[in-house]
C-alpha cells in the first residue's frame, strides 16, 4: 500500500467507517436536511435536534464510501453539544484541513482527514456531511449537493 | 490485417506508469484508447486537408469535404448500412438518441402511446425518452432484467409489446451487467408488432461486428470514442425512409434547403439533421478508427473481449465477498462486482495506486443499481489491448484491498 | 507572445502548393487553420491523458478532467465571463444557439411575443428561432439594414424593442458584409426594455477581444474552429442565473443529479446542457487556441485583420464592374463582392486554379441576398497568417477573371 | 489561366452564358418544373410545351453560374423538337460525359462539358437543368433538386 493511500485511510477513518458513531434517524430531530453527490451517488441525511443555539443531539445516515462515511460519523461526535456558531468554526478548520493539507497543532482525530488533500477527487466525500449538516443549520429544505460548491 | 502481436505498442498512452506502476487500463467501458493510426489520421487533416465541407469550391474545401462523406460511407460500410446517407454524424451516443427522441419522437408520439425500454439502459438511453415523454403525453413501460445475472425477461416481452407501444429502445450490450441482449431477435418481435426500433450500440460497436441489415434495427446509435475513435463524434444510423420523412431538430446552416426570413424548407437526410459546421476533424479519425479495428478483424476482437470477460468473471469470483454481476456464461468484455463492506469508489482509489484503471459508481444506470439493492458496482471492461495477466494484477490488488478494510 | 514574424510556420497547412501555386487561404470566416500547437495539444492529449472524465477516480481520469474544466476555466478567462459554470461546451455556434433557443425560448416564449432578430443573420441565428416561433406561437421580427453599406438600421431599434420582443438575437461580426456592430451598445438598449440578448460571436471571437462582462450580454455563443481551434467543440456563454433557471434540452449521462424509471431530476449549469460524455479531447485543443491567440495579442490580431480588411476593400474597389459589399470604414477581416457578369462560383473556381482559397454563395445568408437583389457574393477573409501581398495576389487574380469572360 | 480551366469553360461554355438561348418562359408552356441546388444556391426553371410525346418548345430561367446557365441553355436547343425519349436519351449521352470525362466520338457542342469531369463539385452545376427538364417530363411538381441524387 502506498504510503498517500496509508495517510488517507488512516485508523481514525477505517474505524469510523466499520463502527459509525450516532448513525441512524434521531426521534427527537427538530431539523432535517439531505446531501448527496450525484457525480459519485454518495447520500447523507443529518438529523438534528436544535435547542436554542445548541445542537442538543444529532444523527446521520446515509450510504457511500469510507470517506464520506466517516466523515459524517466524526462530524456527529465533533459538533454534539456546541454552539451553532462554534460548530460552523469546526467546519471552517475542517475544510482548511481537506483543502491544504495542513495537520492542526493539537492532536486530534479530523487531522486523519489531512491525507484527503492528496486525493482532489474525493474532497467533495469528506465535505459531504457537514454540508448537509450545515444545511439543517440554516434550515435550508433544498438538498445540499457537492455539485458547483467550492469545495 | 494489423498485428495482433504488438497490438499495445499500437496505443502510445498505454506506455506509461501511474501511482509508480505500468498503467492496467480496464475504463474501456467509459472510453477505448486510440491507437497512432487515429492520432495520426486527425493530426494529418489539420495539417494537410483542414477547410470547412460542402458550399466550397476551392482545393482544401472538395479534399475535406471528400474526407468527410468518405469518413460517412466509411462508417455506413462498418455497420452494413444500405446507404452513407443513412448515416448522420453526431456527437455519440447521447446525442443520437436525443435526435431520434426529440425528431422522431415528437412527430409521431401522442398521449396514451408507449414507449418500451428495458430496466438496463445507461441514462442517455432513459433521459431522452422521459423529456419526450412528457412533451407528447406519452409514457415510459420496462422491459424487466431477471436480477444479479442480468438477463432481459424475454417471456414478458409478448405481453408488453401492446398496440399502445410505439418505439422499443434496448442497449446492445450492457455497460453495467456485460448482458448481451439478442438484438435482431428483439427488433424481430417489435417488428412483428409494428414497433419501431432503436439500438443503443454503444457498448457493441468497438467489439463485436455490428450489422444494422442482419440486425433488421430502425436506428442504432454509437459513439466513435468507444471504439478506438475521438471524443466528438458518433453517428446514429436510420432508415433512409424514417429519416426522411422525421422534421429537423436542430436549425442552421447546411440543412436547409432554403431559407426566407419568416420560413424555411430543409435538405433531405443526412444533411437535415447536421446544422452548423461539422465536426469533420473527428470523422474523418473515426474512419480512421473503423479501418483499424477491420483490420483486428472485427470476429478476432470479439472472441479476444469475450474470453477475458469470462476469464475476469472467473478469476474474480475466487474473492471472498464478491457479488458478480451479469450473465455467468457467454458476456460482454467487461466484469462488473461489488462488495457489502467495502464502497466502489473505495475500491477504484486502491486499485488507482496499483497503477489499475477502473471505474465505480452507479454507471449511469441509477434505476437498475436501486433495482438490485446496490448504490453502485466497480467495473472493469477490457478492449483489443488487454490481457489476462492484467486481470491477475487486477485480482491481486482487490485481494489487497478487501483485506485492508477488513483488517 | 508568440511571434507575428514567422507566423505562417506556426500553420503546418500553409506550407503547401494548390494547382501548382503556394496556397493562398482566404476562407478563413468559413473556418481558420490550426497552429502547430493546437494540433500538438490534441495529439498529446490522446497519448498521454485520455480517459472518460467526471465519475471517474482513477489517475487518467482525473487527469482528463483536470484538462477538460481546465479548458473550460480557460475560455471562461477569454471571454471574461464571472465564472467557469458560465461556460457550456457545445459543437460550436449553431448548437449553442439551438440550446438557448430551445431551452431558454421554449421556457420563456409565448404566443404574441416577439423575437427581435437583424437581417443580417447567419441562418444558424435565424433557423433555430424559426424553429422555436412555430413551437411557442411567438413571431419573429427584424431590424433592417441600410443596402450593400450593410450597416444596421439603430433608429429603428427603438420603434422595434416594444414590450412584446421577449429576445434580442443579433450578431456581432456579419460573415457576409463584414460588418462589426455594436454590441454593447446593442445589449444596453435591449436591456432597458427587458430584453434578454444572444449574441453570435462566430465571426468575432477569434479576432478581437470579445469581454462578456463589458458588452453586458445574456448569452453569447461561437465555435473553436472559427478561433483556431478545431472542429466539434465551441461554447455558450450564458450567465449564470439565466443557466440555471432553463430546463435541459438533451437528457443522459453527465447531466442528472437523480434518476429514477419514470422521472430524473437535474444538475445545475453547465453539466445539465452536457448530456453523454462531452467533447474533451477537442475541448482541451481549444484551450490551447485561447493561449496561441492571447500569446499574439488580440488586439494586435485586430488591428491586423481590420488593415487587411480596409486593404482588400480599397484595392478590390479598383476592379471594374466590382460591386463591394458592408461599410467603407471600419471592417471586419474580410471582403465581400459580386459582379453583375460573372458568377460567384465561377470566381472561386477562378481563383482556386491560381491557389487562392475563396468562398462564394450565399453565405448561410439566403434572405439577405434576396434583399440586396444578389444569389450570392464572393467573399475573401483574412486571419492572422494573411498578408497584403495576398490581396495583390487576389486581385491580380480577379482582373484575369473578369477579363476572361468579358472576353 | 490552367489548361483544365480553359477545357472548363471552353468557348461553347462561354458563349451559352453570355448568349444564352431560349431564356425566358414561354407563354405556351403546359410543363413547368424547377430545380435547384441549395448548397449553391443555383436555380433553374423549365418550361415545356409538350405536344403529345413531342418537345414542341422549351424555355429555362434561372440564376446561377456560367456551367449551370450554359448547360441548360444548350439542354434546350438540343431536346427542343425531340421525343421525350429521345430526350431522355440525350441527357444519358450528357451524364455520361460529365462524369466520365470521356468525349464523345461525333463532335458536337456537349463534348464542350467533359471538363466537367475535372471538378467534381461542379457536376451537379451541369446538371441542374437538365434534372428540371426531366421532372417537367414526368410532371412531377416536387423541386428537382440536386441534393443525394447520384450525381
Ligand atoms: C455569423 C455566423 N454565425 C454562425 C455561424 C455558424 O457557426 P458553426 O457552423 O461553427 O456552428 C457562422 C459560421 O459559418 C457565422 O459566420
Ligand atoms: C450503454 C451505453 N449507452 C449510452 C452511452 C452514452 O454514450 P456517450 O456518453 O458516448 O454519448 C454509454 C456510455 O457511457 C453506454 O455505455
Amino acid at each position: 500500500m502506498s504510503s498517500d493511500l496509508t495517510d488517507l485511510y488512516q485508523h481514525v477513518i477505517l474505524d469510523h467507517n466499520r463502527r459509525p458513531r450516532n448513525r441512524g434517524r434521531i426521534p427527537t430531530a427538530n431539523r432535517v436536511a439531505h446531501g448527496d453527490n450525484p457525480t459519485c451517488g454518495d447520500q447523507c441525511s443529518v438529523f438534528l435536534r436544535l435547542e436554542g443555539d445548541r445542537i442538543a443531539d444529532i444523527s446521520f445516515d446515509g450510504s457511500g464510501c469510507a470517506i464520506s462515511q466517516a466523515s459524517a460519523s466524526l462530524m456527529t461526535t465533533q459538533v454534539k453539544g456546541k454552539t451553532a456558531a462554534e460548530a460552523r468554526a469546526l467546519y471552517d478548520h475542517f475544510h482548511d484541513i481537506v483543502t491544504t493539507g495542513r495537520e492542526p497543532e493539537e492532536i486530534s482525530d479530523v487531522a486523519a482527514f489531512a491525507g484527503v488533500h492528496a486525493f482532489p477527487a474525493r474532497i467533495k466525500c469528506a465535505t459531504l456531511g457537514w454540508h448537509a449538516f450545515l444545511n439543517a443549520l440554516k434550515d435550508d429544505p433544498a438538498p445540499a449537493t457537492t455539485e458547483n460548491t467550492p469545495d | 490485417m494489423n498485428s495482433w502481436k504488438n497490438i499495445r505498442d499500437d496505443f502510445p498512452i498505454l506506455n506509461q506508469e501511474a501511482n509508480g506502476h505500468p498503467l492496467v487500463y480496464l475504463d474501456n467501458a467509459a472510453t477505448t484508447q486510440k491507437p497512432r493510426a487515429v492520432i495520426d489520421a486527425l493530426s494529418r487533416f489539420y495539417e494537410r486537408d483542414n477547410a470547412n465541407v460542402h458550399r466550397g469550391l476551392h482545393t482544401l474545401s472538395m479534399r475535406a469535404t471528400a474526407g468527410y462523406e468518405g469518413a460517412r460511407a466509411r462508417v455506413a460500410a462498418f455497420v452494413n448500412a444500405a446507404a452513407p446517407e443513412e448515416i448522420v454524424f453526431t456527437r455519440g451516443t447521447t446525442e443520437s438518441i436525443n435526435l431520434v427522441a426529440a425528431s422522431w419522437g415528437g412527430a409521431n408520439l401522442k398521449p396514451g402511446d408507449v414507449i418500451l425500454l428495458t430496466e438496463m439502459e445507461h441514462h442517455s438511453n432513459l433521459v431522452p425518452w422521459q423529456l419526450v415523454a412528457k412533451r407528447t403525453g406519452a409514457t415510459l413501460r420496462f422491459v424487466p432484467v431477471n436480477g444479479d445475472e442480468g438477463l432481459l425477461d424475454l417471456p414478458s416481452l409478448d405481453r408488453l409489446l401492446t398496440p399502445e407501444v410505439k418505439v422499443f429502445a434496448f442497449t446492445h450490450v450492457s455497460n453495467t451487467l456485460g448482458t448481451i441482449n439478442p438484438a435482431a431477435a428483439l427488433c424481430a418481435r417489435a417488428r412483428n408488432a409494428g414497433v419501431v426500433t432503436v439500438v443503443d450500440a454503444a457498448q457493441s460497436i468497438g467489439h463485436m461486428p455490428v450489422d444494422v441489415r442482419a440486425m433488421d434495427c430502425d436506428f442504432l446509435a454509437f459513439s466513435g470514442h468507444k471504439m478506438a475513435g475521438v471524443t466528438g463524434i458518433g453517428a446514429l444510423y436510420g432508415r433512409r425512409a424514417l429519416l426522411d420523412a422525421m422534421p429537423p431538430w436542430q436549425g442552421g446552416g447546411g440543412m436547409i434547403a432554403h431559407v426566407d426570413f419568416l420560413e424555411s424548407r430543409w435538405k433531405p437526410a443526412p444533411e437535415r439533421f447536421e446544422a452548423g459546421t461539422p465536426n469533420f476533424g473527428d470523422a474523418v479519425a473515426l474512419g480512421a478508427a473503423c479501418d483499424y479495428l477491420d483490420g483486428l478483424g472485427r470476429a478476432e476482437i470479439q472472441r479476444h473481449g469475450a474470453a477475458l470477460g469470462r476469464r475476469a468473471y472467473e478469476v474474480l469470483s475466487g474473492i471472498p465477498g464478491i457479488r458478480l454481476l451479469g450473465p455467468r456464461g457467454e458476456r460482454a468484455a467487461l466484469v462488473s462486482f461489488s462488495f457489502a463492506d467495502v464502497h466502489a469508489h473505495d475500491v477504484v482509489t486502491f486499485a488507482d495506486q496499483d497503477g489499475i484503471a477502473l471505474r465505480g459508481g452507479h454507471h449511469c444506470n441509477q434505476p437498475l443499481m436501486k433495482k438490485l439493492g446496490l448504490t453502485g458496482t466497480t467495473r472493469a471492461s477490457f478492449f483489443v489491448y488487454n490481457t489476462e495477466k492484467e486481470i491477475e494484477v487486477l485480482a491481486a490488488s482487490l485481494r489487497r484491498t478487501v483485506k485492508f478494510f477488513r483488517g
